[in-house]
């Protein structure tokens, strides 16, 4: 009966992120991105298009800004009054941040996007009717949208038979981003289920980490203080949860931060700042 | 027991409110003022004050169509958030009251106008049939006086009509 | 001849052979599992043996997208490949991947292969049988055909392993000696400088050691070397005890330039006269380690800070610095890349760098000496553009009656100067062995559609070694997808065997190679049980480790006699014919990832682009997405600008890689290829051409578009996406702890 | 003249059988121009129809969206349609509520718009979508998966809100047209008289009838108001409730309730213009209403100008970066043009209607009413593009202009919007006979008592002379027909 559980478990449904938020999350899969090391190559981001079938939108599409690229590397030029920009580039892997309290959420009208126990941000395609408003109320604009079917363009045979089977390919209309690999996070949970042992660090890889040419990318699971991207975000002072003062970082000059974290979305991607060595 | 309807047709509201306050004030003993009926092209404001306390209740209904549409928009959406738990979303509650509120003032407004309007239908009498007696020009420009008497006092309520400038009078059996 | 593994045979072999690593996918009931023994509840669904629905099996192989020979794995399914990744037992790539390698698969099932042997009849390709086609090929080249060997010459990319000893044989036997090895990207010069100086043509880098690294136009992530394999010895490099300093000094911003600690555009061709520079002003502090004979060091006395700074553009004050950095970080590693080499006095300026390496000490410490494969038939024959200029001459002097061509495409890498296209006019009979309809294919007479890299056996001897000397095994991870393609040693072998040879044992490709391992030298392969178990051992881990023979290093100074390229004022600037990680020569221009993948640094796609210092695209009126046209003395091209301040004012970059007249859908008819304007000039003591030699003018030509780039703001606009910190706060923070 | 004979909106002295005559005449045999427009609009839709099935076969990138601009000029419109449903009922039931008598010969028409613009508004959330044809999942049916739509989403409250105004603007609409319907069905025949037979639910006009009605047009009134303000105020949360610069924004819901009452008044001004030339209605929209709209517009005007400087002020004063940036690119960047003609046709024009002369001069109104309108359109349109052209991210920096695709649904809701509008002066009396019948029986009244008074002054006064003497109070009655 609905109303005697909405009596029974009133306080526990109003409890919100601040509060440890109604989840009882089982992971919550992270990442720690080292932008010292990361050379902006792009092998992520071609892993990426081969894991996940993104597709290629070709040149028109692409000018259009229809491109489908899930993890994009961006790249800035410092704003300098010199003649030459001496401390190089800056690039960065930007891609979908898994925010805890992801502002694409709430204002999906159908509850086609929504946050799982494992912390991240799942998409249901199926459940998706376009209304774009959560690309709209993304910060990060890493939000994806199939505005044309591309499956007969981008993939002509054979090149289609490439098509990674563990996930779908995305027709006209659906809304799409980064899983953090979620069918690799199925396909481990289900080995470890089957071996009867708890998930490991190292268990889950994503497409990125693993192309990534300088390990740049750690992937792994905050809720687990033994992985690797636990000691990160530790190390580096970053916490779960929305900002507030108790949490911020004892010292500034820690390298850890979160982008937009003064938006207060809890992002799961801890980026490691650029070092530059200034006495040169 | 009134077996005769009549119908009297007239130029301006001052003929038709004299038959009324005449109808008042001789006591026909078949005539009760709740057996007159005023028709008219607009709606004059002192109908009721001539024809007394005919009391309208359809606020009532409206309130509590109201009260209603509040108190089912909560219960609903509390039991819809609270049955859907996938929906934990941008670390906001289950049970967000704040979008409910906005939701249960649309419930609210919606079920309000819904009840008003169907209580409208009913008790104004529309869509029912209620005697044969009518007269175009009601709808242009005179008014319609329409009253129910017995045989005995038939005459004395025609001979009202035409001292009050009658233009046409009608008669039908109950 | 058909290739003889059936397919049971084939499929039993992939089986043994595979990494093992089975996977249940994600929709599949997890109870179904091999582990317990259910595999019958799908078998009904099951189409062959060991493909088991919703099951990816990884098998170990080796990547044929460049040359740096990295190890794979490529996740099987339902018989298909579907993903490439690196093997982590590969001491090139440790288990990563680069772009190409990732896009593998991408050229597998490109849907522009070539599917069936064409012959040209009255002037077009047309299909053939293979029956057909090995018949034209024996009464071209067979021993009736009475062809001169002489007169015969093949043209390949970088080469090793067994197809290199096949090719090598194939030629012998025909008495040719006209094998020409052509690659665009290339270090050619690096390599005959180290060769000269330190005795080795590929030390070993050991970036792990260096405390700063110093490269001079060396982009060592890009296209310069072994690329995965130098970004994780760089991520070493920044992640040590203490981070490293990477000074970087080219024309335009490479990959590796752009995550310099100091990124300097010396005047394109004088990167020597700096190097000389900051040797003289470390030398006359006295912060040389290793002394230097007394003949140099009167060398050097010309190029004092005055004149360096005059004649390189760079400040005095950064070049003391910079000397400064060598002497107080001690180990450095010195490096030149394409823009010092590819000039005509790359040599010169590439041994004045590794003079820098020979004074800091740095030999011995961070330039090591590498392991060579023992069997040196199978080393990497590494090429460069020397070979192009040999073949355009031979083509020009009508010296070839036969020629093979195989993983390289000329007719689009050579300028149009030397014109090749044409020459091959000269050749009564062309052979081409290639999966893709390129330009070089589309000119021959004879096409013969070879396997890809997923399909095919081979083996590859990386010419850059950096732990022992290894041979990446590349098998099949898949039946190939076209039933009319054949092994390119498969159709070497039959070529062989067309003179009745020692190769007429095998009956395929394949079982020449497993003989031929398995009978190899137990310094090679190491035997672990029977023929059997060794073979699987090789399978399974889709690599051969040996130890290799390494001689020691033996550093020696040489003369260096430097001089700067003249200026030439009707063609004021210099081109830069820039190259990336990814597109690369432009053999991935027919790749859909590639081609959608951005520039590491313009983030353009899908085109050309000309690269401009702002300062010179307001002096010729021009912003980004105007149309400019680059002339050369030997032809011009016309593209669109993209305007930024990491290039050099007088310099423009037109990367390389597009502009194929053919290659499929994906490339043809794109962009613009700024080999074709270079002038012939060559590198004068190693007769390379020198591609960034060529002097350009370029003119508006007042049209304007819109560059099709990723990104919409090139800055940051105060958001804090990048932060970065100095390295002392990093050190203290985080070193130090 | 007294001020009640100056003000007053029409001639009281109207024959009711012309009222009659008058406005079921408009209703019948349609002019040349009547089909000219017709097919116009039809033509328009036409192309709306065209362009829609086309992306709705090739999805919505036909539109020209992209990555930063998942929303654009649908949007936009969906908020104009929508605020300029607003004038109708939100006036009618204001001016119903505090018995402004001149609302009454133009109210039908102005709440017909409410329900046709809101009719069109409707359309754009649904072309929009990218998977239009799951559009019911929007709605809260009980479904036997136990999904529901997500309760939280401003674009949930407009589904909610949208169809609750929808359908209540509707009743108000046709609760209003009951007595008129009596009129048609007592004096057209043919089809026309089932037609309002059936519709007028069988009026009488006996004294229960107008008793209840009088209290239900009242009720509703006193819901439409604040259902209007929430119903702007839910299309203002699509924006406020977001995270994004230049629409999270305090001010939103009242600057959208101005906007939409500013849009609706303007629309109001240029239907009025059409309407009283095309059916020569000077009769009945007299220039005395158009003043009185006028001098509406200008107040409502000069509201949302000062909500619109308030939020420029807020955002300059709030340092929000991210905010002030967006406020600058607006007014010096890429959108600057569009920017300053919104300021121009909002805050500047307004400023014509000060001018009596010009108020009372027809072609002047229409050309200003259209650049009110014209001014509010892009105001919808610098609300919705520059944030997303310009947010937080500026590696997704972009600025569109929109495809044909775009334009021709856009162009087409004009289309769509006149069609409906123009079939229903032909069904249904744009003027309120009962109402306007109503006006000149007050009116007539006032000038009486009016007089009667002005008489008994003068008799005061000359009674006060000549010693007295009440005269016989009068009962003036109606003159009638």
């Amino acid at each position: 009966m609905s109303l005697k559980n909405i009596l029974e478990n009133f306080s526990y449904y109003r409890r919100d992120a601040e509060a440890g938020g109604h989840h009882e999350y089982e992971h919550r899969f992270a990442m720690a991105i080292d932008l010292d090391i990361c050379t902006g190559c792009n092998a992520c981001s071609t892993a990426c298009y081969a894991e996940n079938n993104l597709p290629v939108v070709g040149k028109e599409r692409f000018e259009a800004g229809q491109a489908m690229h899930w993890l994009r590397v961006e790249r800035y030029w410092d704003e300098i009054e010199g003649d030459y920009p001496e401390q190089g580039a800056k690039m960065i892997p930007m891609m979908c941040q898994q925010c805890g309290a992801a502002t694409c959420e709430p204002v999906c009208p159908v509850a086609a996007t929504y946050h799982t126990p494992d912390g991240l941000n799942a998409q249901v395609y199926n459940r998706c009717i376009g209304s774009r408003y959560c690309s709209n109320n993304c910060p990060f604009r890493v939000r994806y949208f199939n505005f044309w079917s591309y499956y007969e363009d981008s993939w002509p045979e054979p090149l289609r038979m490439q098509l990674n089977p563990d996930l779908s390919v995305r027709d006209k209309g659906v809304m799409e981003k980064c899983t953090f690999c979620i069918q690799r996070i199925r396909n481990a949970k289900d080995k470890s289920q089957r071996e009867e042992r708890p998930l490991v660090d190292g268990d889950i890889i994503t497409a990125c980490a693993q192309a990534c040419p300088t390990d740049a990318i750690v992937f792994g699971d905050t809720m687990d203080p033994e992985s690797r991207v636990s000691k990160a975000w530790a190390k580096h002072q970053i916490h779960r949860g929305p900002v507030t003062a108790k949490k911020q970082k004892a010292d500034e000059e820690i390298r850890g931060y979160r982008v937009f974290d003064e938006l207060n979305v809890d992002p799961s991607v801890m980026y490691l700042e650029r070092v530059r060595d200034t006495e040169v | 027991m009134s077996n005769h309807r009549l119908l009297a047709m007239f130029k301006d509201f001052d003929d038709a409110f004299e038959v009324v306050d005449k109808i008042k004030g001789k006591a026909l003993s078949s005539v009760e003022i709740d057996d007159v009926t005023m028709m008219s092209p607009i709606e004059h404001p002192d109908i009721d004050e001539k024809l007394g306390d005919r009391p309208s209740n359809i606020a009532y209904f409206t309130l509590m169509g109201a009260i209603f549409g509040v108190t089912f928009g909560f219960f609903f959406l509390a039991a819809a958030q609270a049955s859907f738990l996938v929906q934990p979303q941008g670390g906001k509650p289950v049970i967000a009251l704040p979008t409910n509120f906005v939701l249960m003032y649309e419930m609210l407004i919606f079920f309000a106008v819904w009840t008003t309007v169907i209580t409208f239908l009913g008790m104004s009498g529309l869509l029912s049939r209620r005697g044969t007696l009518y007269s175009e020009k009601l709808t242009v420009d005179e008014i319609g006086l329409v009253v129910e008497v017995s045989d005995g006092d038939l005459e004395s309520v025609k001979s009202f009509f035409k001292e009050n400038r009658a233009l046409e009078i009608r008669e039908e059996k109950v | 001849m058909s290739v003889k593994v059936n397919r049971r045979k084939f499929l039993k072999m992939l089986g043994w052979g595979g990494a093992g690593t089975a996977l249940a996918g994600c929709d599949m009931p997890t109870t179904v599992t091999l582990e317990e023994g259910k595999e019958e509840v799908v078998s009904y669904l099951m189409p062959e043996e060991y493909v088991i629905p919703g099951i990816g099996v990884w098998y170990a192989s080796t990547c044929t997208q460049c040359e740096a020979g990295c190890g794979l794995h490529g996740r099987v399914r339902e018989g298909r490949v579907l993903k490439l990744e690196g093997s982590p037992d590969s001491p090139i790539n440790h288990g990563n991947t680069c772009m190409m390698g990732q896009s593998g698969v991408q050229s597998h099932y490109n849907p522009d292969r070539i599917t069936a042997p064409m012959m040209r009849k009255g002037g077009n390709l047309q299909a053939i049988s293979w029956e057909d086609a090995m018949a034209e090929l024996s009464k071209r080249v067979g021993p009736s055909s009475g062809v001169d060997g002489k007169r015969v010459g093949m043209v390949t990319g970088t080469i090793s392993g067994h197809q290199s000893v096949l090719v090598s044989e194939l030629l012998g036997q025909l008495g040719s000696k006209n094998h020409y090895v052509h690659e665009q990207i290339n270090t050619s010069v690096w390599r005959t400088v180290c060769r000269d100086m330190l005795g080795d043509e590929t030390p070993k880098l050991n970036f792990d050691k260096a405390r700063v690294v110093l490269s001079f136009g060396a982009d060592f992530m890009g296209v310069w070397g072994s690329p995965v394999h130098n970004m994780g010895e760089y991520a070493k490099f920044r992640k040590g005890a203490e981070r490293g300093t990477l000074v970087q000094i080219e024309p335009k911003m490479t990959m590796t330039g752009a995550n310099a600690d100091l990124w300097l555009p010396a005047n394109p061709g004088t990167e020597g006269a700096l190097a000389l520079g900051i040797a003289n002003f470390i030398i006359d502090r006295g912060w040389n380690l290793v002394d230097v004979p007394a003949r140099i060091r009167g060398t050097l006395k010309q190029y004092d800070l005055v004149t360096v700074e005059k004649v390189t553009g760079i400040e005095a004050e950064k070049i003391k610095r910079i000397a400064s950095l060598l002497s107080e970080r001690s180990p450095s590693l010195v490096l030149a890349g394409a823009s010092v080499e590819n000039q005509e006095n790359g040599y010169d300026s590439v041994a004045a760098i590794m003079l820098l390496n020979l004074i800091m000490g740095n030999v011995g410490n961070t330039i090591g000496a590498t392991a060579k494969f023992a069997e040196a038939s199978m080393q990497a024959k590494q090429g460069g553009t020397k070979d192009l200029l040999l073949l355009a001459k031979a083509l020009s002097d009508k010296k070839l009656d036969v020629l093979l061509t195989y993983n390289t495409n000329p007719v689009f890498t050579a300028p149009d100067v030397l014109q090749v296209q044409a020459g091959l006019a000269n050749v009564g009979f062309k052979v081409a062995f290639s999966m893709f309809p390129d330009e070089t294919t589309l000119s021959a007479d004879l096409v013969l559609p070879i396997h890809s890299g997923m399909e095919d056996w081979g083996t590859h001897v990386a010419a850059y070694q950096p732990e022992g000397a290894v041979m990446g095994f590349q098998q099949p991870l898949m039946e190939p997808i076209h039933k009319d393609t054949r092994g390119f040693g498969d159709i070497m072998l039959s070529l062989l065997k067309l003179r009745g040879s020692d190769f007429a044992k095998f009956d395929d490709y394949y079982s020449y190679i497993q003989t031929s391992l398995l009978n190899m030298p137990s310094s090679i392969v190491t035997s672990t049980g029977s023929k059997e178990e060794t073979w699987n051992g090789i399978l399974q881990n889709g690599i051969v480790k040996t130890k290799g023979t390494t001689t020691p290093l033996v550093p020696k100074l040489v003369d260096v006699r430097y001089k700067p390229a003249a200026n030439n004022s009707e063609y004021p600037m210099h081109l830069v014919p820039s190259a990336r990680l990814g597109m690369w020569d432009g053999r991935h221009a027919n790749i859909p990832w590639i081609q959608e993948a951005p520039d590491q640094i313009a983030k353009v796609v899908w085109g050309s682009w000309a690269e401009l210092h702002p300062k010179k695209a307001a002096e010729l009126g021009v912003k980004n997405g105007d149309y400019v046209r680059v002339t050369s003395a030997s032809g011009s091209v016309e593209t669109q600008v993209y305007v930024h301040k990491g290039i050099h004012p007088d310099a423009i970059a037109v990367p390389v890689g597009q502009g194929h007249e053919e290659y499929g859908r994906y490339a043809k008819g794109r962009g613009v290829n700024p080999l074709k304007i270079l002038n012939p000039i060559m590198e004068k003591r190693t007769g390379e051409l020198a591609t960034y030699a060529t002097r350009v003018k370029v003119t508006s030509v007042h049209k304007t578009g819109r560059l099709v780039k990723m990104g919409g703001s090139e800055v940051q606009v105060g958001r804090k996406f990048v932060r970065t910190i100095s390295s002392s706060v990093f050190q203290r923070t985080e070193k130090e702890v | 003249m007294s001020q009640v004979i100056q003000d007053k909106v029409i001639d009281e002295k109207l024959e009711w059988s012309r009222i009659n005559a008058d406005v079921i005449a408009s209703m019948q045999s349609p002019r040349r121009a009547y089909w000219v427009a017709l097919a116009v609009c039809i033509a328009m839709l036409f192309c709306a129809v065209a362009a829609e099935i086309y992306q709705y076969k090739y999805g919505m990138g036909s539109a020209g969206l992209n990555n930063p601009h998942m929303w654009d000029m649908y949007i936009a419109t969906f908020v104009f349609w929508i605020g300029m449903s607003h004038a109708g009922t939100l006036l009618s039931a204001i001016l119903h509520i505090i018995h402004a008598q001149w609302r009454k010969p133009i109210y039908r028409f102005a709440e017909a718009m409410t329900t046709f613009s809101l009719m069109t508004a409707g359309i754009f959330p649904m072309i929009h979508l990218g998977r239009v044809w799951n559009l019911y999942w929007v709605l809260p049916y009980v479904s036997d998966r136990g999904i529901w739509p997500n309760f939280r989403s401003p674009l949930v409250w407009d589904a909610f809100a949208i169809s609750t105004y929808l359908s209540s603007s509707a009743l108000f609409l046709f609760i209003g047209m009951i007595p008129d319907m009596a009129i048609l069905r007592d004096h057209t025949t043919g089809w026309r008289k089932k037609f309002y037979g059936i519709l007028c639910l069988g009026w009488r006009g006996d004294d229960r009838q107008w008793r209840n009605f009088r209290r239900t047009y009242m009720l509703l009134a006193c819901f439409l108001i604040p259902l209007a303000i929430s119903v702007h105020s839910i299309v203002s949360s699509d924006f406020a409730m977001s995270i994004m610069p230049g629409w999270h924004i305090t001010t939103f819901p009242p600057y959208f309730v101005a906007g939409a009452l500013y849009s609706g008044c303007a629309a109001i001004m240029t239907l009025f213009v059409a309407l009283r030339y095309f059916f020569r209605m000077e009769e009945y929209m007299t220039l005395n209403i158009m003043e009185k709209t006028c001098k509406l517009t200008f107040a409502i005007a000069m509201v949302w100008t000062y909500l619109n400087l308030i939020e420029f002020a807020a955002t300059w004063y709030g340092h929000n970066i991210y905010d002030k940036e967006l406020l600058i690119d607006k007014a010096t960047g890429p959108y600057a043009a569009v920017f300053w003609t919104m300021i121009f046709c909002g805050m500047v024009v307004p400023f014509t209607l000060c001018f009596q002369k010009l108020r009372r001069h027809m072609p002047s109104m229409l050309v200003v009413s259209i650049l009110l309108n014209l001014g509010m359109y892009v105001e919808r349109w610098m609300i919705v593009a520059p944030t997303l052209a310009m947010s937080h991210q500026p590696h997704q920096w972009d600025v569109l202009w929109g495809t044909v695709i775009q334009w021709a649904i856009v162009f087409g809701s004009f289309g769509w919007f006149g069609l409906l509008f123009l079939i229903f002066v032909k069904l249904f009396p744009c003027v309120s006979m009962y109402e306007v019948k109503e006006l000149c029986f007050h009116l007539k009244h006032e000038i009486e008592e009016e007089e009667h008074e002005k008489q008994h002054a003068a008799k005061a006064k000359a009674g006060a002379t000549a010693g007295g003497g009440a005269s016989p109070a009068g009962n003036p009655g109606l003159e009638g027909a």
